[in-house]
């Protein structure tokens, strides 16, 4: 039992320590310092990671719809929010839209101003977040029953379908058709978001480590005995697509919150490809994998390899090789090595506090052996 | 009605034009170990996949407890094609998926072990408990639910201890001897405080001695959990052993039925089933 | 009449395109139960070595050679990403596809700098326009489904008549047995993808003699009709892909004809959302059941 | 146990380069190693690739003509360097924050684009939180330069443009009937698309609008659409791409009325497309070749001494307007910078909406939301024969 509490100890203090040098970023270096930006990238981009993981690693469903929920819930926190004198400007071609009300100004009236708005905007996530989860309801209706790869290109079509809807000028007056949506509340720090996006995954660890969670994996690890000993397949592959989505809801928010500006052309099927590779980095069913996963790769592509994009990278100078989207070629090279030599990826199924009885379990392996 | 725990009842399961079972009838009373034999490929583990609610049988219907569980008839393509008796007795459709079985009280193990591969020992037997569990996913996730997961890992800890498997409970399940293997399927099929337990080949592949073990073990918690048991074998020495009552199976048809003694020697059985053994 | 005619026409032009590409989706999945989603970026990399090829030296040489160059790049990535994966779960090998994908993607990108390449030099007699019925096209929409049609019927004879045809099926039916029988699985593989990718270079050449330009993204979006028209005709299926195909370009076309333009894409995805649940074997597809 | 070596040497490695970076983004006014003269520089926000990387790399090719003839700019006294600080923001807003992160951190006084106006309001937030002033060289629609700050444009607007051709194509070309065509999810398509049906239905004609998804190849089927509505336009405000396509698609469908587009028509790549083929094409820019030949003469031989620049430029010499607008934002942010007498960008920003420039496209002047004065823009038509633009005339909106 002495482990377990070690574990925890560990756990929480990496965790505390991770904290601590975010909100340190954030005394010392200005809102849209590089570092800042790329921790609100690599922190949204860390739950979605894992709201995917929750799906695709641990429930065994492989579904490529993760950029649609997101939208989802993008568009929801930007119509909710934008603040009401600016909503004829962002709805220009639209007559101001159909929506007439902002929920953190709501919020303002009754709970003053810094608090009304913080909790306008979270209510503003959750929305997001609901919608994702009901749409997640209604698709898994029929899409569920379908097996690995259907379900994954039925998943994808849905992502592409929802992405023509939110650019019809019909419904234009709501979502801005094929405009832009802005000028809606945003945290200019990291912080706000590490802890945001923290909690949530902090729910979705509790979750899998719960009795839920061991009916996901024993769902993925084999579906038929899973049924056989009780586990409805239906109700619970419901539940993970319902739940993954409803946090992909939320990252997509976060998402709208890192970008300042709203439109549907990013969530296409690349962003879910690239966080699907982002998991498969991280280790497919590992939560600290794809966080992991998600800080390096979006801390290399966005600002630390930009220097292969540049001509000049590590002090070498070569503007023949270093050209625009060298950057992206030795990423993609990385990943296809990982995909397909180390197939478990950086944590395997590991997570942080297995990191600290890894040497015993070797040693003991090697007395066995000998 | 009878005190049996489960009646079959002219079930036929045909796919296609081939007949798996044909007609089949029997019944298990409270507390009985009651075996169904027969030569490879006649219908044994179909007939289990039936009452399991794996497969929707094409006619007839399966009781447990009393309780009419399964039913269907011919539908569809099957109209034209259907091949066996009883057509058209059984107008309703009832077709729980083999998790409602389950929680019903009825549990199984696989001829070939379904263990999840990724799970611990503990784990495999506590997941079976998942389908006792009376949370939802959220008072679960924020641990609002403790007393009942301290309950059902202690419950599970007992169980571990009572198959022999207690020192072994943090290896993964895949680590373990086939023997073992196939005790842990056992327990996690007990996870699930089943009435009646199922057994598909619980000896395949074990010696002489494993089987004198296992063979003992299945009387133990028979007693010990006031289980009906239903079991699929071909060790004769285990069938003959534990057996009340045995069912005779033969190209999807009951060929025989009665107690060991009588099993042993009757003609049609040994025709079918024994002399073809002796042969080999 | 005069009015659809047009729609009609370049619908089943855009169909026999869709078709030389769904070919490719469904020989592979029949065999390797896997959606290669590096196909529609193999069917772009055809278009850029066309585009390279026929600037640079006479059209004699560079067909030949788009033809050997995607082939060659079809039986690289088999052999590179898919064949160490063989024995891994299904999702591993599907991630495989996308990783591939990706890299094609991203190289390309960095090989054309990110710009469209310009078709400057298209082929000749197929490029040039021609009156139909009184509407003009290219000879190319006219010629893209014969050729398809034509390389159809020989291809379903190669795999009905030859011994490599055979294995093909073999391997398709039960790939372990196929290989306990002495089917060398690898070299049907291989061959698998050498026939997707050929059928994917001419569809290329076909294609981007209609279009100005190839972008790194041209392949994206055929590429998932294609793979579209090949779940819809019922996957693993050769007739099956091109009736899909030509289907959904004729829907695709009507549908833009009525002024739904908007969902023209959308549709095709709704399409296959709906085929796949209510059956999912698709319009020729056999049933697969599943052993417990 | 290597894969946690390796983990905590990638870290470690991240570390070090998150010291670096903190240390690089303090200052602007830095010595180089190669020359005594202290380094002012200049942040370029362009997409080189995406749907716009071809527009925006011809933008940059000016930018990079004007640094080659100016490369020095005197600041109270003292002659600096003028370095360019290229980032790409790969045409999509969702780039565009940390491209503009990746500018704030290089320590830029001024930055100059985008092309796109997507990619520069998500860019501007950043510049805004950052003060760092931002001139838009050719992002027309309105909400750019609104709702931000420091972002100032030298070119005109959607509203403007939408109207100069609703108006030239119902007064000029006479034409009642206008079919629209826009790509679905493209704020600019759709902006001018709007405008340019306000304007046209003001005037008495009817408009029929359509929009295509994202990477359409076939635009056959919606030129018969054209064609059925009896119209006698097709405005197209679509990027070069798809232009490209619409050329040959009317080509082939034998569309007897004219094609009308916006600035984004103005590359060699669609006089290319258009080249040989039996159509009318009508776009609006901000340049025309020819309007200064000085200019005109040295970028030639600029672009043609230096293969990496004639590959950007589509592989020959003929000058887009997106260039010498690139041109002209340059020479716009030396007089700010002048004007400033510092490289703080903070003072560049209060210097900026003062400045006055006689650019090769025009007079350039900020109005009070930091839009160029601009009330008039050029029409060109393309003509097939040649393969060039020929100039039509300057509309101007009255």
């Amino acid at each position: 039992m002495t482990s377990t509490k070690k574990k925890t100890i560990f756990t929480a203090a990496v965790l505390l320590i991770l904290l601590a040098a975010c909100v340190v970023v954030d005394l010392t270096l200005p809102g849209y310092h590089i570092v800042v930006t790329v921790i609100k990238k690599a922190t949204v981009y860390s739950l979605v990671a894992v709201s995917m993981n929750l799906l695709n690693g641990f429930t065994g469903l492989f579904s490529l719809g993760q950029a649609g929920f997101m939208l989802l819930g993008a568009y929801a926190y930007g119509v909710l929010t934008i603040p009401v004198a600016k909503r004829a400007s962002v709805y220009q071609y639209f007559d101001g839209g159909a929506i007439k009300f902002s929920l953190p100004e709501i919020f303002s009236g009754a709970l003053g101003d810094t608090v009304g708005t913080v909790a306008g905007m979270l209510a503003a996530l959750l929305v997001g977040g609901i919608l994702a989860a009901l749409m997640a309801y209604l698709i898994g209706l029929p899409v569920l029953r379908l097996k690995s790869d259907y379900l994954a290109i039925a998943t994808l079509g849905f992502a592409e379908i929802l992405r023509a809807f939110f650019q019809w000028n019909t419904l234009g007056p709501i979502t801005n058709g094929s405009n832009l949506l802005k000028s809606y509340p945003t945290f200019s720090h990291a912080t706000p978001y590490v802890i945001l996006a923290g909690l949530m995954i902090a729910f979705i660890v509790l979750l899998i480590n719960s009795t839920y969670g061991r009916a996901f994996k024993a769902i993925r690890d084999d579906e038929v005995a899973a049924e056989a000993m009780g586990i409805n397949l239906s109700k619970h592959k419901r539940m993970a697509f319902i739940i993954s989505s409803f946090f992909a809801g939320i990252g997509g928010g976060m998402m709208a919150m890192y970008m300042g500006t709203i439109a549907a052309a990013p969530f296409k099927s690349t962003l879910t490809y690239e966080i699907l590779l982002i998991v498969v980095i991280g280790g497919i069913g590992s939560i600290t994998g794809s966080i992991l996963a998600s800080f390096l790769y979006i801390f290399s592509s966005e600002w630390l390899l930009r220097g292969l994009d540049s001509g000049k990278f590590l002090g070498i100078s070569a503007p023949a090789i270093f050209k625009n989207g060298f950057r992206m070629v030795v990423l993609s090279v990385v990943i296809m090595c990982i995909v397909l030599f180390f197939r478990r990826g950086l944590m395997g199924d590991k997570e942080l506090p297995d990191l600290l009885d890894r040497r015993p379990k070797k040693r003991k392996k090697e007395a066995a052996g000998k | 009605m009878s005190d049996n725990v489960l009646k079959i009842e002219n079930a036929t399961m045909q796919f296609g034009g081939v007949v798996a079972v044909d007609n089949l009838n029997l019944e298990i009373n409270q507390g009985e170990i009651v075996a169904l034999i027969g030569p490879n490929g006649a219908g044994k583990t179909t007939a289990f996949n039936v009452v399991t609610g794996v497969y929707q049988p094409t006619n007839g219907a399966v009781w447990f407890q009393g309780e009419k569980i399964v039913e269907n008839h011919p539908q569809g393509k099957m109209k034209k094609l259907y091949k066996g008796e009883h057509d058209g007795e059984y107008p309703h459709v009832l077709a729980p998926t083999p998790d409602k079985i389950t929680q019903m009280g009825m549990a199984r193990t696989f001829q070939n072990i379904r263990l999840w591969k990724s799970q611990t020992v503990f784990d495999n037997v506590l997941i079976a408990k998942h389908c006792r569990t009376h949370t939802n996913f959220l008072s679960a996730a924020l641990r609002l639910n403790r007393k009942e997961e301290a309950e059902q890992r202690r419950h599970v800890e007992e169980l571990l201890d009572t198959v022999g498997l207690l020192d072994v409970r943090n290896e993964l399940a895949t680590s373990l001897p086939y023997g073992k293997q196939r005790r842990l399927e056992i327990a996690r099929a007990l996870a699930t405080e089943p009435k009646l337990l199922l057994l598909d080949e619980p000896a395949a592949g074990m010696n002489p001695q494993e089987t004198d073990e296992l063979t003992a073990f299945i009387g133990e918690i028979r007693d010990k959990f006031h289980l009906t048991v239903f079991l699929i074998e071909h060790h004769m020495d285990l069938v003959m052993d534990i057996s009340d009552r045995i069912y005779v199976l033969d190209f999807g048809k009951l060929i025989a039925e009665g107690t060991p003694a009588e099993i042993q020697n009757n003609q049609r059985v040994i025709d079918a089933y024994l002399g073809v053994a002796e042969d080999a | 009449m005069q009015q659809i005619l047009p729609y009609i026409i370049n619908g089943i032009s855009v169909g026999g395109q869709y078709a030389l590409i769904a070919i490719g989706y469904t020989l592979v999945y029949g065999i390797l139960r896997l959606i290669n989603f590096a196909h529609g970026d193999v069917f772009m990399v055809a278009g850029l070595v066309m585009v390279y090829s026929t600037t640079a030296m006479p059209m004699y040489v560079a067909l030949p050679l788009v033809l050997v160059a995607t082939v060659l790049l079809g039986f690289v990535i088999e052999r590179a990403a898919y064949k160490p994966l063989r024995s891994a779960p299904r999702m591993s090998v599907m991630i495989s596809a996308i990783g591939v994908s990706y890299l094609i993607q991203n190289l390309s990108f960095y090989i054309t700098g990110g710009v469209p390449q310009p078709v400057t030099t298209p082929i000749p007699w197929i490029s040039e326009n021609v009156a139909l019925l009184g509407t003009s096209t290219k000879r190319v929409t006219l010629v893209t489904p014969v050729l398809t049609i034509a390389l159809v019927i020989a291809l379903v004879y190669l795999i009905n008549h030859t011994k490599i045809g055979m294995a093909m099926r073999a391997a398709a039916k039960d790939f372990e047995t196929a290989q306990l029988m002495g089917v060398k699985i690898n070299a049907v593989i291989s061959m698998t993808f050498v026939i997707g990718s050929f059928l994917a270079a001419v569809g290329s050449m076909l294609y981007f003699t209609n279009y100005p330009s190839v972008a790194i993204t041209s392949g994206g979006m055929p590429g998932l009709k294609a793979f579209v028209a090949a779940v819809f005709g019922g996957i693993g299926s050769i007739p099956g892909a091109v009736v899909g195909a030509f289907i959904i370009g004729l829907c695709e076309e009507i549908i833009k004809g009525l002024g739904y333009t908007t969902f023209s894409d959308a549709f095709t995805f709704a399409l296959l959302i709906v085929v796949l649940c209510v059956k999912p074997t698709g319009l020729f597809g056999e049933k697969v059941t599943d052993k417990v | 146990m290597k894969r946690l070596f390796a983990f905590v040497l990638a870290l470690a490695m991240a570390m070090s380069l998150m010291a670096c970076g903190g240390d690089k983004s303090t200052s602007a006014g830095e010595t180089s190693g190669d020359s005594a003269n202290k380094v002012v520089k200049i942040g370029v926000y362009e997409p080189q690739t995406g749907d716009n990387g071809g527009g925006g790399k011809k933008e940059i090719l000016g930018m990079q003509y004007a640094n080659y003839v100016q490369p020095t700019v005197e600041i109270g006294g003292e002659t600096y360097d003028v370095k360019l600080e290229i980032v790409d923001n790969r045409t999509t807003p969702e780039n565009g924050p940390s491209a503009a992160s990746e500018l704030v951190n290089r320590g830029v006084s001024v930055v100059l684009g985008s092309y796109g106006s997507g990619v520069s309001m998500a860019g501007g937030a950043i510049f805004a939180e950052a003060g760092i002033p931002a001139i838009g060289v050719t992002c027309t629609n309105p909400q750019v330069t609104a709702d931000c700050d420091v972002y100032f444009r030298i070119c005109f607007l959607d509203p403007f443009q939408g109207t100069v051709l609703a108006n030239y194509a119902y007064n000029e070309l006479g034409v009642t009937t206008a079919y629209t065509l826009a790509m679905l999810g493209s704020d600019y398509d759709q902006g001018l698309v709007y405008y340019f049906t306000q304007a046209f239905e003001a005037l008495g004609g009817t408009v029929k609008s359509e929009d295509f998804p994202e990477g359409s190849a076939n635009f056959v089927s919606y030129i018969n659409n054209a064609k059925a509505e009896g119209a006698g336009v097709i405005f197209a405000p679509v990027s070069i791409n798809y232009a490209q396509l619409i050329v040959e698609a009317a080509d082939a469908q034998g569309f007897e009325g004219a094609l009308l587009g916006s600035d984004t028509w103005d590359d060699n790549m669609v006089i290319e497309s258009a080249k040989g083929r039996d159509v009318d094409v009508f776009v609006t820019t901000f340049y025309q070749e020819g309007g200064n030949a000085d200019f005109d003469a040295g970028i030639k031989e600029w672009i043609n001494a230096n293969a990496d620049a004639k590959t950007n430029n589509g592989g020959n010499d003929m000058i887009s307007a997106v260039t010498a607008m690139g041109y002209d934002a340059y020479f716009t942010a030396l007089e700010a910078i002048k004007a400033a007498g510092s490289t703080d960008p903070k003072a560049v920003l209060e210097a900026l909406p003062g400045v006055s420039y006689e650019g090769v496209s025009g007079l350039i002047e900020f109005d009070d939301i930091g839009d160029a004065k601009r009330d008039s823009a050029f029409i060109k038509t393309a003509n097939t024969e040649a393969g060039a633009w020929d100039f039509v005339k300057v509309q101007t909106v009255g």
